[in-house]
Formats: structure tokens, C-alpha cells, sequence
């Protein structure tokens, strides 16, 4: 008998604070199996950001940094620029990146910094409790979008993927589902792709996860897997921004 | 040891590659131009690296970054642009990151003006940021003293883990004057780096770097651990210049470019029969409360002198303990107080028996 | 030696500010303590421009020279309107009446005038009627000191090339020479 | 392609009862019993049909706990699948 | 009068929409989102409008453009975020722009913790952007005054043509308490419009909002004015309240919940025969002088009780200027004291004779 | 005899700070222009951004607004939603718009704020002294770019235009330039279009103006209009990027 | 009357929260002061969840009850690990029998367990278990009145369907009944 | 399109002697003379030849400083051009 799965040691032994079925565990398994296979987890530097990921750092197996809400990219850029040598991510919800941290996402693929930004899109702010965010979809419900969102009152949800990929420093950038295990595995070799660029000193590389929130969404985690199917996925195309040539 | 004319922002500059700057992070905003422009001349020479940060809130976050990485990191910026720093100070205090602010003030509130002012005292002393923190303020007076200051922050910083603010202002950091470079002060503080990410290398458990304890018990016990630290600071290292304090009846407070226009007023009263001193705190926080509690016998009224509107005046009291009346005489907006206005108002002060 | 309040003035582009600056640089290498303060920002586009700079025997307290003015080095008529009453009774006004059309008001000061601006076109370049009344400036005052002032070129130039050098030095040495052949000198009331 | 290939394990306490992997077994292996309760206060996911698992993964890839580890039955396997 | 069981953060709401608030500009953070949450279901009801930033700062600047635009604006966060809009703070309070700026307070400094504070003392009485300038902070102690309270700031707001801070904690803005909205106190007031942006129809030379003078003599008397305008506050809304002050012995300064805690302990003293009283600061700035400066007889030391690190401990100091002793107890980082803890360390107080 | 140019009353007589041969003075007139050609002067409300043209508020013939460094559309928004029927327009840098303003104009642009925005990209901080921007082109000399912009090292400049025409919510963006009087002439028609779009309740509607700074470039004021043909032009192509069905 | 300190505790979908704002709002509807504070964050998430509730004659001071409380309503057991020892001596611990399988370790309190979830189960909704409790703690305490707590239905609730409102009732007769009938009553020591 | 068509204007002491008038002039109407200086220290731009203006505006549209006024000469040019 041979073990076929068992836990990465990209991830700690700590037990994660998320609600039952939340994507976010996916996701850290994801990247702590990409930095376990290509045997960076000693020289990995981690920035957590705020929002429900921000103890993310009890969870992945490396160094970490707890940053302000939103500053996660100026914060990697900031270390990566100090210990280049290093392999240097940021893990970063939709509130984080795409409504307060907009200006330091731009500017970290603006410049091309050599990062690794694991990009969560739940389509709402999961940690202060189901608030709308820029990514939520119009009609869904949000508690600060009682009657779901108006897309005449709040604009049509942003895409930070097709937006970042503009971004001439912007090397790779890809979108990817956690809903369904097939697409878990897709999920997987974007992430590995985004920290190769990273390696092979690509510029600024994204991977953009579509995310279920069963608590903010008010769905059952089966649930809130096909509501994301059905409603993120036309919304949010799957697939590959931006490459770069040689990746 | 040969003197050079330089301008203060660039001498502050020129100390901090001394003073072992490595990292530079920081957003344009005047008075303070002439600071990133010379690191970005001058750093990478020294096998540095500037960057320009595409906001004060980048920058302080790349310094945040930077510091964590171990890099002696720093930035640099005037009054508005400090303001943006607030949340990201808050955070390097808490995470106790050793690094460096300039400060190069100008006149509030709002945009202000671009013109010299002192009417940050609060918010390089009391916080401005969220929760229970201090931060050591250095501030000097002349360029000669910025260049010590500065080259001398990075060291400070290390020892105690926590970030340092010098606060100079438009005066002081457009103005020229002589600098001397003494080779031989140059204070180098490695510090212990046990804290800074490297990567575990599988050779130790994971760091991390942080703030949030939603736990009440350890947050406090993590804000008590600060407040002794601070309480060190304090003990430790409050500086204060005494000018002409021997024998005066009259006592000047003024701290960073005021100081030194003081001090004209102060020997123009002395020449008109006034016994006037100063003392000039270079330390904004921990403020020099010391010099105030042993007053000379002769005192009788205290002035407080500041480019604003009396921030300075309640630690000058506290300090003070009323043992004698405490005046303020100030100017704002960018208005430079003429030594010949301080020296009326002192006069009149005299006269008008209000000590 | 006495204390030298001095305020230089003109237009953005007169070079009043390298002025002040050559003057600081040189009376620090004369063994003296300066300051050397600018005026700054947006004023400066265009619009008048002006610096102080303060020469003693202590370490300078205020930097500042917008009142009690010694010496007033002007450039232009606006400045001149503006800061004409900043200099003490007996201080000095030098003018460029290249740009000046108008006589100064006050008779308790020193003043003397020359065509800056013309006498340096005659060197080579009507910029350089800095230098023209930096020299005058040195032949009034008698500081600072030549040597120091050459030295100040490249401490504050930077080591440029050498035409400008010298088109300083030409620019520098007839506006001293002018002082007695030229000058209209009323001594205060 | 039929029959028993893998087996499995479950670490029932770090379970959260999300029902994902129920959700995406193709083989009906697991289930929630509505009974019992973990040390976290969850109904956690047991094996009822371990004869069933072929081993496909989808449970593990799925689960944000990782509550899994999956065995492979060798024997069975060896030579067939890379 | 019927009461409603409500939370803190909830009546603030309701009663800034009775208060005359239109306008609403936030971004989510904990423990203030009952708050936006509340206007995203009632303002557009009430005919107003709710909108969520993409930030703090932005939120800070739509409410700037949306008072100046006339209307009665509002945002809400809790301390980070208070710090990340300290530079729109400072734009409004140079510019005077009347609006309401809520701050549920939390443990930091960082990210801190999501738990009660008071640690934004300091941010809420000294600026903590730049420049001169004091915003009125207003502090209730229980739902019913936070409802009152956020009520009447409108009105004050509109009648300095200030900002207005109404200060509330995590755990005012999170419990329960019964509430009474009185309709006929509700006060509304138009105040001088005469300055707010509405496009010129050709019948009046176009209209600035601004901070910046570059001229340093305008901008003195602008700050001159700010200056007089904050002394006109403080003479006039300077607000406490005395409980069993009469012939107190003890005397403790709190504000907000600490207070709350704080009088279960005076009773309980008072059980135990300490004769205790309290003095609460129900505005923060302007802090409440006098009714230190009339402590009665009997008193023996002050005792300031916050939930931070003794942030206002200067200002009873300031305030009691020497008279008797003035001692801190604190806890912080979100942990909340014990009425018994209080009193407990009020009587060794007094047995060891630190009186 | 009839005029056939005069100043218009969009402008006050006030005269400008500006340095000779600045840009900034051609993009206030067609500002101004368009605004008095539309009947409009009256019931506009404009908003200053830090930059050289923060005394915007001295030039313009209609109510004004100073707002914070970046902070202009964040602005413009609060207006707008309380006085839908004004015009609301911002007027900034590319400083201000596409470094620390980043967050704001990507959110105005994605709930789709019905206002213009006048981008005035000179390449660089003009008003600061000529320190690199966001829209620095490479090789181009700056205070804080002594030897040039190295794109290796601070990425490729920023193309806001490109960016903003992917959000949603964007409803017309341009970009034009003001280095020829023909070009001049194409420059106040989309600013005119920029306008009328915000009429159409079309939404957020934004004109870049590829701009000089003579002073900042270390050029002459010709010289500077030759270097944006050669340099900017090519970088920036002109053109509509986005535009409503209807405008 | 007496003040009350209450502390209800459980996981996170119990339904405590509801529990204590339903004493809370009742009793102010009995015309006592009151307050309500909930534990936040994401230690809701899943964890344990709990709130204080003290109903008292005067304005109630600190709304926190984690220790002195004079009642604990307590829905699992890692809530009891952690409040058991808040009691007052002489308080009442009113515990979910259905999910605490351990007894108090405490004699000197009051303890009343009940099989919460079973009987809610047996009403028509296990979650219905928070009302069988708060019927308990009624006939325990003899307060609040049940008027109020059906008046309070509808003000913590809003207007919610019938059917819920009828379980509810239901639910909350069934405990209060239970007392009587089924209680296990240890008297302190 | 040969000869006199308009006249322009200069309000002198609004120039600043940047030059792109005279840059963009098809005609060479313009000119900047060393001499004279204005009010704000500027060299100002003059008319050097206004009988060669044809009116075409070039120069209004690029002076940043909004120096002109353009005077068609109507008898001239009537009914040739809208
Ligand atoms: C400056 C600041 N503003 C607001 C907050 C509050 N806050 C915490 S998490 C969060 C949103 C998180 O949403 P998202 O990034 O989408 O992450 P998720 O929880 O959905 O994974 C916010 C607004 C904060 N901590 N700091
Ligand atoms: C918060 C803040 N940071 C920095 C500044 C300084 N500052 C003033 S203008 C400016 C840049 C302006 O550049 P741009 O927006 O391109 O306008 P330009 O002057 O080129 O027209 C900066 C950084 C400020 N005023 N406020
Ligand atoms: S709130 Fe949403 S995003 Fe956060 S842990 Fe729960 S399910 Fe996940
Ligand atoms: S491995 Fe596949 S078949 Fe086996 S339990 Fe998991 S999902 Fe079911
Ligand atoms: S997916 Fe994981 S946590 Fe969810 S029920 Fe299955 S084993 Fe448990
Ligand atoms: S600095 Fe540049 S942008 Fe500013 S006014 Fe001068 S030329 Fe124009
Ligand atoms: S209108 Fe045309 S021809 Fe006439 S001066 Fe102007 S640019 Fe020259
Ligand atoms: S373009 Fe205007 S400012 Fe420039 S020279 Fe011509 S008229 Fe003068
Ligand atoms: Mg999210
Ligand atoms: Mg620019």
C-alpha cells in the first residue's frame, strides 16, 4: 500500500478558524503543496493580509507577515526588493486587493516586482461579517446590499484579472475555480506556474481563485460550489490573462 | 576636519548612508525633495536601493516590509504626507520594526503650505495612529545636528526595536550650513536579528510578524511589554540643550529651527539687561521634563515658543508642575518668528509683571 | 569682522540663488559661520526668487534676512519694490539697473547701481550678471575673499566645464573693477 | 475500472461536517451521520462504504481541512496507473 | 416614551438619521458594521443615501465632497481606520466642513484586536493629522446618550462648521441597551450656507473650498481663526457629568464605558464606606477644566481609569494642576476591567496613603 | 470685422502660475471652452488635484474643490451623489491620478461615477520638481531617475487609459494630445465628448491629455512639444479606447 | 428584585445570542433596566459563542458577565469547561444535558440539567433548543413574564413566519414544563 | 488663401515668451525680440508682419497663456468660408 494523498507540510498542524467548507482551506493547501514541491518552504516569506486569511500565517509552513489592510503588495515589494533571493507571496482577499489595496496591486505589477500574489475572490468581505465588495456579483445579496447589488448604484463588479493583465509589468496572470476538484487541480498548476515566473524572475505574476464565502453568502458550502459555478464562472471567464513567453 | 556648505535635507541624506542606511522607500512632497533625490543619486552607489513608492502609504508599507526583511530601511516626508503614515506607524509600533521617519514639517492644517512650520509636535508625539504607542522623536536644530541625529537614529532604532521619527522642518532642511563628517562617531548597531524573516531554512519553526492577538489577556500583555520598553526610552534616552540657563530669569522652551531663533532673542535680552535662557528639548518624545523640575532659583516666567499653536505648551506645563507661570508666544501658516518679536514680547511680558 | 545679513533677489532665472550660495560657501572658507535660507516653492516659477544668507563670527540663530537686511543684491524691479525697506539704516543696496528703471526711495542707505545685465552680455552672456554683481558685491564689502570664491565655483557649480568657469571668473572681476571706475555712490543721509 | 482501489483515512476531529466531500465522491463512500458530534461541536464525515473508494482523489482535493489521507491499494494497482 | 432593546451601533444610526443626516460614506471594519449596515437598509428608505468606499480614505473624501456639496454627512470605523483617514481630517477641519465622523474604538495599536478600547485618545483629542487644528469629540456612556449624542452632533456640527467626533467603543457599540428616541428634542439646523458648493448660475463669483495658502500670512489668520473658533467651542460645549461627587473622597475620571464600570465600583466603595465619586468628560476635547479645578474639600486623589495605556491622564494632570494626587489604573488590548478590580485598587490606594 | 478666437469666459482673468510654455494652460482653456460652449459654467463644480494644478481653482470659472493629493474622484463622487444634477469633473496629474490616486480613479471608474475626469499625463511631478511617475517613459531623466527610468527596475510606465478601459464601469476614455494645434483641435472635441457623456447620465467618462512640462523635462517649451510627438505619441497611442453606444 | 448576571454560552449556531436578547428585551418589558453584550469575532466562527445579560433596578453599569454571574445557561461542554467556575456561589447553572455528558464539578451552586436538544428535537427543531432553555430558566427563575418574552418574539425576531413562532412557543412551554416535571435539582451545599 | 485674412491680438503682459506660437505660425507672423521685457520679466511674443496673417488660429490654440484675440477681416473673406 502506498499513501496516494496526505497532508502537505506546506501547511502546519494548527486546525484553520474557517467556517465549514470555506475555500480559503483549499487554497492554503494549494500553495502549501506548490512551495512543499518545489522545495521552497525554507525560503519562502509570506504576507497575510486582512481579511478572513489573516491568520494565514498560523497555517503555512514558512515565514510570515502580517500586513495592513490592503498593503500586502507594498509590504512583498518591500522585502522582495531587500532579500531578492527569497521566494515572497502575498495572500490577499477581494476586499484586500480589489477595493483598499487597489492603488499597491496596481503598482506592485506596475513595476513588475517579482512577486507571487494568490488572489482570493469570494465576491464579498467574508471576515467583517458578508459586506458587499468591488467583486460581487449584481443581485447578489450583501449586508451592506440588502436588496443584492444595483449595478446602476455600484457599477458592474470589477475585474481585477482582465484589469492587472493591462498592466504592462503584469507577467502572468490567470483565473482559476475551487469549486469542483478538476478545477482544484487546474488551480494547483496556476499556482505552481505563479511561483515559477517567480523563480525564473518573470515580474509580477497573479493568480486569481474564484472562492466560495458559505457564511457571507448564506449558502451551504454544496451549495455555495454551484452557486459559484453557475454565477461566478460566466461572469469571471476562467483561464490564462497573461504569460509570459518562457514559463 | 573640513566643513561643507550643504543643504539640510541633503546632509540628512549624506548621515543616513553613515549612519547605515540601506533601504529607501518614499514619496515626493516638498520640503523634503532634496532627500529621495539624493538617495536616489547616492544610494545605490553605497549598494543601497532607493525606490519611489507611488504613495506615502506604499512607502511606509515597503519600509515596513524592508525592516522585516532586515534592511536598515527608512523614509522620509513633510506634515500631509506623515498623516497618510499614521495607520502603518500604528503598525511598526506594534510590531516593534526598527526603522527611521523623516518628518520634514510644513504648515497645516490640510495642504497648508510648503512653507516651514512646527505644528506636527502632536503627531510625532502623541501617536496619531491607533492604540498605546510612542515613538522616539529626535529633533535638531541645525544641519550640523540633523546630520548627528540622523546618522545616530539608525543605531537607536535597533536597540530598542522601534521605529524613529527626526523631525525637522522646512527651515532646517532647504537652509544651508556647515556639516562636519567625523568619520569616527559613525555608531554601528547590528542588533539582535532573531526576529527579521529569512526563511526557516527547516531549521527552526516558522516566524511571523504581527499585531493582531484577538486574545485581550496577550494584546495587553503585548502593549505592557511596549510600555516598559517606552518607559526605557524614557529613562534612557531624553536629550535637552540648556542655553545661557545658569542664572536666568527668564525661560525660553523652543525645540528644532524656533530653538535657534531663540537664541538670537536670547542674547539680545541679555544685551538689553534681561537674564533670558533656553531649554531646547531634541527629544520630542521622551519630552525633558528633568531640566524643568530643577529651574534655576532666579526663574520667573517661562515662554514656550513654537511654529504653531501651543502644542508643545501642555508638556511644558506638566513639566513645569506650576512652579511658575508658562507663556506661549507663536507663529503659523509658514510665518518665521523674527528673534526682535520675541524679545518684545518677553520684554513686554517683564514689564507687564506677568512673572 | 561685522555680521553680514544679506538678501539676494531677481527673477527665477538670474541666478540670485547661486549667488547667495557662493557668497555662504565662500565666507565658511573664509573661517566664518553662514547660513544660506531660499525662498521656495511655486512663487519661484516665473516669479521672484530670492535666498538670505547670513555670515558671523558665532553660529547663526535665525537664517532668515526678509527684515534687517545689511546688504540687498537685486535684481529686479519687483524685488526691489518689495524688499527696499528690509535694509537697516547705513546697509547697502546693489542693483542691476539693467532691469531697475526706477531710482531707490530711500536716502539712509548705500546704494550703488551698474548694468549687470548688459556688462555681462559684454563678457559673453547676460546670464552671468550674477557674477557681475557678486563681484561688485566683493569690491563694495571687501569679502569675501577671491581665492574663496573661485574655490566656491566648483563646491557649488560642481566641477563644470571650464568656459563657464571662466566666463564666471571674466563676469566676476568686471563687476569688482567697475566698483570705482563706474559706480555712483551717495553716501547716506 | 471497478471495485476497491484505495482506502480512505479521516481525521474526524479536524472534520468541520461541510459535506464537500460527499458532495464530490463519485463512488458514495462517505457520509455524515447526524449522531455524532466532534470535539469542535461537528458532525464529522465517516467512511460507510470503504469498499467502494477508487482512489480518485476528488474527496482529499476538496476538503479546505484536509481531513484526508488516501492509501492506495497496490496489489491491485501496480502497473496500471502512473 | 416606549423603549427599543438596541444596540449601541444600531441607536447611532437611527438617531443620526433623526438627526438630519443624509449621506453615509464607509467601509467595513469591526466592531462598527451594524452601523453601515443600517444605513444600506434605512437611509435610501429615509431619502437618503449609502455608499461604500473602496477605503477609508475615500470614504473620508466623499464625505468632504458631499458636505461640501451641503449635504449632512457621516462615516464610521474604528480605529485603523480613523488612522487612515487622519489626512482628510485634517482637509476637513481646515477646510470647516460640518460633518460627523464616528469612531467605535478597538484595541491596537496595528491591527491590534477587534475587542473594546479607548486607545484613540490621543487620535480623537490631538489631531493626529497635521497642522492646528481640534476636532469636538463627543464620548457617551450608554446607548441612550450614544443615540442622543449622535444627534445632536449635526446640529453642532453645522453650528461651528466643524467635524465632529462621536466616540463610542466596541463594547458600547455591541451590547444592548433600552433606547428612547424622543421626538421633540430632535434638532435640526440649517446653519450659513453660504459657503457650500452649488455652482455659481452666473449670479456670484465662482466659489472655493481649499486649505492651501502659500502666502504664510494668510495662513496664520486662517489658522488664527480656526484657533478662535476652537477657544468659542470649548468656552461653550465643553460637557461632564458629576456622579456622587458631593463629598467624594476619591475621585475618578473616566469617560464612555470605562465610566460605566467605574460607577459600579464607586457604589461598591461606598458600600465599603470610600466615599467615591466620579467626574465623566462627556467631550473629550474639549476636556472638562472646571469641574477639577472645584473639587470638593473632602478630596483626596483623583484616580483616571481608562482602557488604554493612560492616554488622558495629561489632561486630568493639566486639569487638577497639583491639587492632589492623580493616579492611573488601566487595562487594554480589548480586555475590560472588573468593577471589584477597581475598587480593590482604589482601597489599597487609600490604605497605603498614597492620598 | 468679428472675433474669431477671444479667451473665454470659462476661465477668470486671473494669470497663471504656470511656467512658460506649460500645457497646463492649453488644457484649462479647452476646459473652459467646452464648458461655456456647453452652457454649463454655472452648474459646474470642478475639484483641484495636487499637482502644478491645484490653483486650477483660481482659472476656472465655476465653483471649486480642493481635494487631498489622489484623492479628486473620491471627491467628485461625494459631490455627485448629493447633487446629481451639477456637472462634477476633476482635473489631475498623472501623479496624482495614476500613483497615489490609483485607488480612488479605478473605483470611481468601476461603480461607474457619472463624472469626467481631465488626465493631464506630463510623464512626470511637475509641481515637486521633476521626480519620475507612474508614466515616466524609459530612458526619460528624473530627479529620483538621475540616469533615466530603467524599466528593469521600475517597471514600464503605466498606461492609465488602457487600464481604466477595462473596468466595467468606465463609459468613455480617450487619449488625446495637446503638442499641435491640430491635435489641440481633436483634444477639446473629446473634452467636449467628455462632458456630454456625463449629460447622458452615460457614467464615468475620462480624457487623457499627453501633456509637457517644459521645466520638468529640462527642455524648452518647443523642444518639449517635439520630445512628446517622438517619445509620448508612440508609447501612448491616441484614440478612442472606450467609448458609450449613445455619446 | 433581584439583579440578575446571566451568561448563556454555546456553539455558534445554538442560538445563545437570541437566548439572551430574548431575557434581555423581556425584562425590560417587565420594566427593569437592562443591558445585552455579546462575545464578536471570529471566534464566533464555528467556535464558542456566548453573550452577558444583566437585568437589574437601577442603570446597569459594566454589561459584562464573565464572572459573578448569578445564572449560567450553558449549551455545551466547552462552554462549561470555561464558565463553570463564573458562578456565584448560591447561582444556577442550567445546563443542555443533550451535549454535556459530564456533570458540574461545583456543589455550591444550583444546576439544572436538561436534555435541550432531544426535547427541542421532539418539538419539531433540534435548533429549538435555546427556547426549551429559556422556558426552563422562566419557570427556575420566575422571571421574565412570559407575556413579555412572546411580546420579545417578535421585537428580536421582527415579524417572522407563523410556524417558527409557533415552535418557538411550543419549544419554550416545553421547558418551562420540564422543570416540574423532569428537573434533577441539587441544592448548594 | 494668399494675403491679409485676419489680425491677431496680444495682450503682451499675459505672455510668458514661450515661443510656440511662433513655432506653430505657418506664416511667420510672430516674433520675440530680445529687447523689451514685460511686466512679469518675460520676453514677449509681438507682431512682426500682420499683413501675412491668414487667421488660422494656430497660434490662440496652442498659447497656454491665452495671450490672443483673432479679428477676422470680414469684407475679405465673406461668403468664402463658414
Ligand atoms: C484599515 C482597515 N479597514 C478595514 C478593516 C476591516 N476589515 C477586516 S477584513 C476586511 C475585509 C476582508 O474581505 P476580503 O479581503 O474579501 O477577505 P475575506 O474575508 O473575504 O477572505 C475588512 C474590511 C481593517 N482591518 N483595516
Ligand atoms: C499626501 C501628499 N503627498 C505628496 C504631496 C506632494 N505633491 C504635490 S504635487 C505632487 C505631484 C504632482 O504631480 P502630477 O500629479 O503629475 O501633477 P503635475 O505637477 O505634473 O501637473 C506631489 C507628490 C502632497 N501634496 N500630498
Ligand atoms: S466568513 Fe466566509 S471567507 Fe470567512 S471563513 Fe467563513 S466562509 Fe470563509
Ligand atoms: S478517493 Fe474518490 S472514491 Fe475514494 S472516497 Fe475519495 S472521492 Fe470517494
Ligand atoms: S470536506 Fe473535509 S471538512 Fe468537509 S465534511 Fe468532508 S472531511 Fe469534513
Ligand atoms: S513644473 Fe511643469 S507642469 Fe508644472 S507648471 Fe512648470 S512646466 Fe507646467
Ligand atoms: S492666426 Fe495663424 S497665421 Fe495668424 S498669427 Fe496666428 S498662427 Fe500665425
Ligand atoms: S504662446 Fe502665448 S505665452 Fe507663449 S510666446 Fe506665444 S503668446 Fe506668449
Ligand atoms: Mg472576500
Ligand atoms: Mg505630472
Amino acid at each position: 500500500m502506498s499513501v496516494i494523498f496526505k497532508k502537505t507540510t506546506g501547511l502546519t498542524e494548527a486546525a484553520t478558524h474557517y467556517c465549514p467548507g470555506c475555500t480559503h482551506g483549499i487554497a492554503h493547501r494549494l500553495v502549501g503543496e506548490a512551495l512543499e514541491e518545489l522545495g521552497l518552504l525554507g525560503d519562502t516569506i509570506g504576507c497575510a493580509s486582512v481579511g478572513c486569511s489573516i491568520f494565514s500565517y498560523n497555517y503555512f509552513n514558512v515565514d510570515m507577515i502580517e500586513c495592513s489592510h490592503g498593503r500586502a503588495p507594498a509590504v512583498a515589494t518591500g522585502i522582495k526588493r531587500t532579500v531578492p533571493d527569497k521566494t515572497v507571496f502575498t495572500y490577499q482577499g477581494d476586499g484586500d486587493l480589489a477595493a483598499i489595496g487597489t492603488a499597491e496591486i496596481v503598482h506592485a505589477a506596475h513595476r513588475g516586482e517579482n512577486i507571487t500574489v494568490i488572489f482570493i475572490n469570494n465576491a464579498i468581505y467574508g471576515m467583517t461579517g458578508g459586506q458587499m465588495a468591488p467583486t460581487t456579483l449584481p443581485g447578489q445579496k450583501a449586508t451592506t446590499a440588502p436588496a443584492g447589488r444595483i449595478a446602476e448604484f455600484s457599477g458592474r463588479p470589477l475585474k481585477m484579472s482582465e484589469m492587472l493583465a493591462e498592466v504592462p509589468g503584469a507577467a502572468y496572470v490567470e483565473r482559476v475555480s475551487l469549486h469542483h476538484p478538476k478545477y482544484i487541480r487546474k488551480a494547483k498548476k496556476a499556482i505552481l506556474k505563479g511561483f515559477t515566473c517567480q523563480l525564473a524572475k518573470g515580474g509580477f505574476a497573479m493568480v486569481e481563485l474564484l472562492s466560495t464565502c458559505p457564511t457571507g453568502w448564506g449558502l451551504d458550502p454544496v451549495e455555495a460550489m454551484e452557486w459559484l459555478e453557475a454565477n461566478m464562472i460566466p461572469y469571471y471567464p476562467l483561464g490564462v490573462l497573461k504569460t509570459p513567453e518562457e514559463v | 576636519m573640513s566643513r561643507t556648505l550643504m543643504k539640510g535635507n541633503e546632509a540628512l541624506a549624506r548621515a543616513a548612508i553613515r549612519g547605515g542606511c540601506t533601504h529607501f522607500f518614499g514619496y515626493p512632497i516638498t520640503p523634503q525633495n532634496e532627500i529621495p533625490e539624493y538617495f536616489a543619486r547616492e544610494l545605490p552607489k553605497a549598494g543601497g536601493l532607493f525606490l519611489q513608492a507611488e504613495s506615502e502609504i506604499a512607502a511606509v508599507n515597503m519600509l515596513y516590509g524592508s525592516a522585516a526583511a532586515g534592511a536598515q530601511a527608512m523614509t522620509s516626508s513633510s506634515s500631509p504626507g506623515l498623516a497618510l503614515m499614521q495607520e502603518g506607524i500604528s503598525m511598526l509600533a506594534a510590531t516593534e520594526i526598527p526603522c527611521v521617519i523623516v518628518n520634514v514639517m510644513r504648515g497645516g492644517p490640510g495642504l497648508g503650505t510648503i512653507q516651514p512650520a512646527q505644528s506636527d509636535y502632536f503627531q510625532m508625539t502623541r501617536g496619531g495612529g491607533n492604540g498605546d504607542y510612542r515613538i522616539l522623536s529626535l529633533a535638531p536644530a541645525t544641519v550640523q545636528e540633523s546630520a548627528e541625529m540622523m546618522e545616530e537614529s539608525f543605531a537607536l532604532a535597533q536597540k530598542y526595536r522601534t521605529p524613529v521619527f527626526l523631525v525637522s522642518d522646512g527651515l532646517l532642511g532647504q537652509m544651508m550650513e556647515p556639516v562636519q563628517f567625523d568619520r569616527h562617531t559613525k555608531k554601528k548597531r547590528a542588533g539582535n536579528k532573531r526576529w527579521i524573516l529569512t526563511g526557516h531554512h527547516h531549521r527552526r519553526p516558522p516566524r511571523t510578524i504581527k499585531s493582531l492577538r484577538l486574545d485581550p489577556a496577550k494584546l495587553e500583555s503585548h502593549n505592557l511589554e511596549l510600555q516598559d520598553k517606552y518607559g526605557r526610552i524614557s529613562r534612557r534616552e531624553t536629550r535637552f540643550e540648556l542655553y545661557r540657563m545658569n542664572d536666568a530669569e527668564l525661560v525660553f522652551c523652543a525645540f528644532g529651527s524656533t530653538a535657534r531663533i531663540v537664541k538670537n532673542s536670547i542674547d539680545d535680552l541679555r544685551q538689553k539687561g534681561c537674564r533670558a535662557g533656553l531649554i531646547r528639548p531634541q527629544t520630542l518624545w521622551p519630552f525633558p521634563v528633568q531640566p524643568f523640575k530643577t529651574l534655576p532659583e532666579s526663574g520667573k516666567a517661562v515662554i514656550c515658543v513654537e511654529m504653531n499653536c501651543g502644542q508643545m505648551v501642555d508638556d511644558v506645563r506638566l513639566a513645569v508642575e506650576g512652579r511658575m507661570p508658562v507663556h506661549f508666544y507663536g507663529r503659523c501658516g509658514g510665518v518665521i518668528p523674527e528673534p526682535a518679536e520675541l524679545s518684545e514680547y518677553a520684554l513686554e511680558l517683564l514689564t507687564g509683571g506677568a512673572a | 569682522m561685522q555680521n553680514e545679513r544679506i538678501l539676494c533677489a531677481g527673477f527665477g532665472g538670474q541666478g540670485v540663488m547661486s549667488l547667495g550660495k557662493l557668497i555662504a560657501c565662500a565666507a565658511m572658507l573664509d573661517g566664518r559661520e553662514v547660513t544660506w535660507m531660499p525662498s521656495y516653492g511655486p512663487e519661484m516659477r516665473g516669479g521672484t526668487a530670492y535666498c538670505s544668507v547670513v555670515v558671523a563670527d558665532r553660529p547663526v540663530g535665525s537664517p532668515i534676512v526678509t527684515t534687517n537686511a545689511t546688504s540687498l543684491i537685486v535684481m529686479n524691479l519687483p524685488s526691489l519694490d518689495r524688499f527696499e525697506q528690509s535694509v537697516v539704516p547705513g546697509g547697502l543696496i546693489l542693483l542691476n539697473r539693467s532691469l531697475i528703471d526706477r531710482e531707490v526711495g530711500r536716502e539712509d542707505v548705500v546704494v550703488h547701481a551698474l548694468e549687470a545685465t548688459t556688462m555681462a552680455a559684454q563678457c559673453g552672456d547676460p546670464r552671468a550678471a550674477n557674477m557681475i554683481m557678486l563681484g561688485a558685491y566683493m569690491a563694495l564689502r571687501g569679502t569675501p575673499r577671491h581665492r574663496h570664491v573661485e574655490e566656491a565655483f566648483s563646491l557649488v557649480f560642481g566641477s563644470g566645464s571650464s568656459t563657464s568657469f571662466n566666463l564666471n571668473r571674466k563676469a566676476l572681476r568686471c563687476g569688482f573693477d567697475s566698483v570705482s571706475a563706474e559706480a555712483v555712490i551717495r553716501k547716506a543721509a | 475500472m471497478d471495485g476497491r482501489r484505495a482506502i480512505p483515512h479521516i481525521a474526524a476531529d479536524s472534520c468541520k461536517g461541510c459535506g464537500l466531500c460527499l458532495s464530490v465522491c463519485p463512488e458514495n463512500v462517505l457520509a455524515i451521520e447526524a449522531a455524532q458530534v466532534n470535539l469542535k461541536g461537528y458532525f464529522p464525515v465517516s467512511v460507510k462504504a470503504e469498499e467502494n473508494c477508487i482512489g480518485c482523489l476528488s474527496c482529499a482535493l476538496i476538503c479546505p481541512d484536509v481531513v484526508f489521507t488516501i492509501e492506495r491499494i497496490d496489489d491491485h494497482l501496480e502497473g496500471r496507473d502512473e
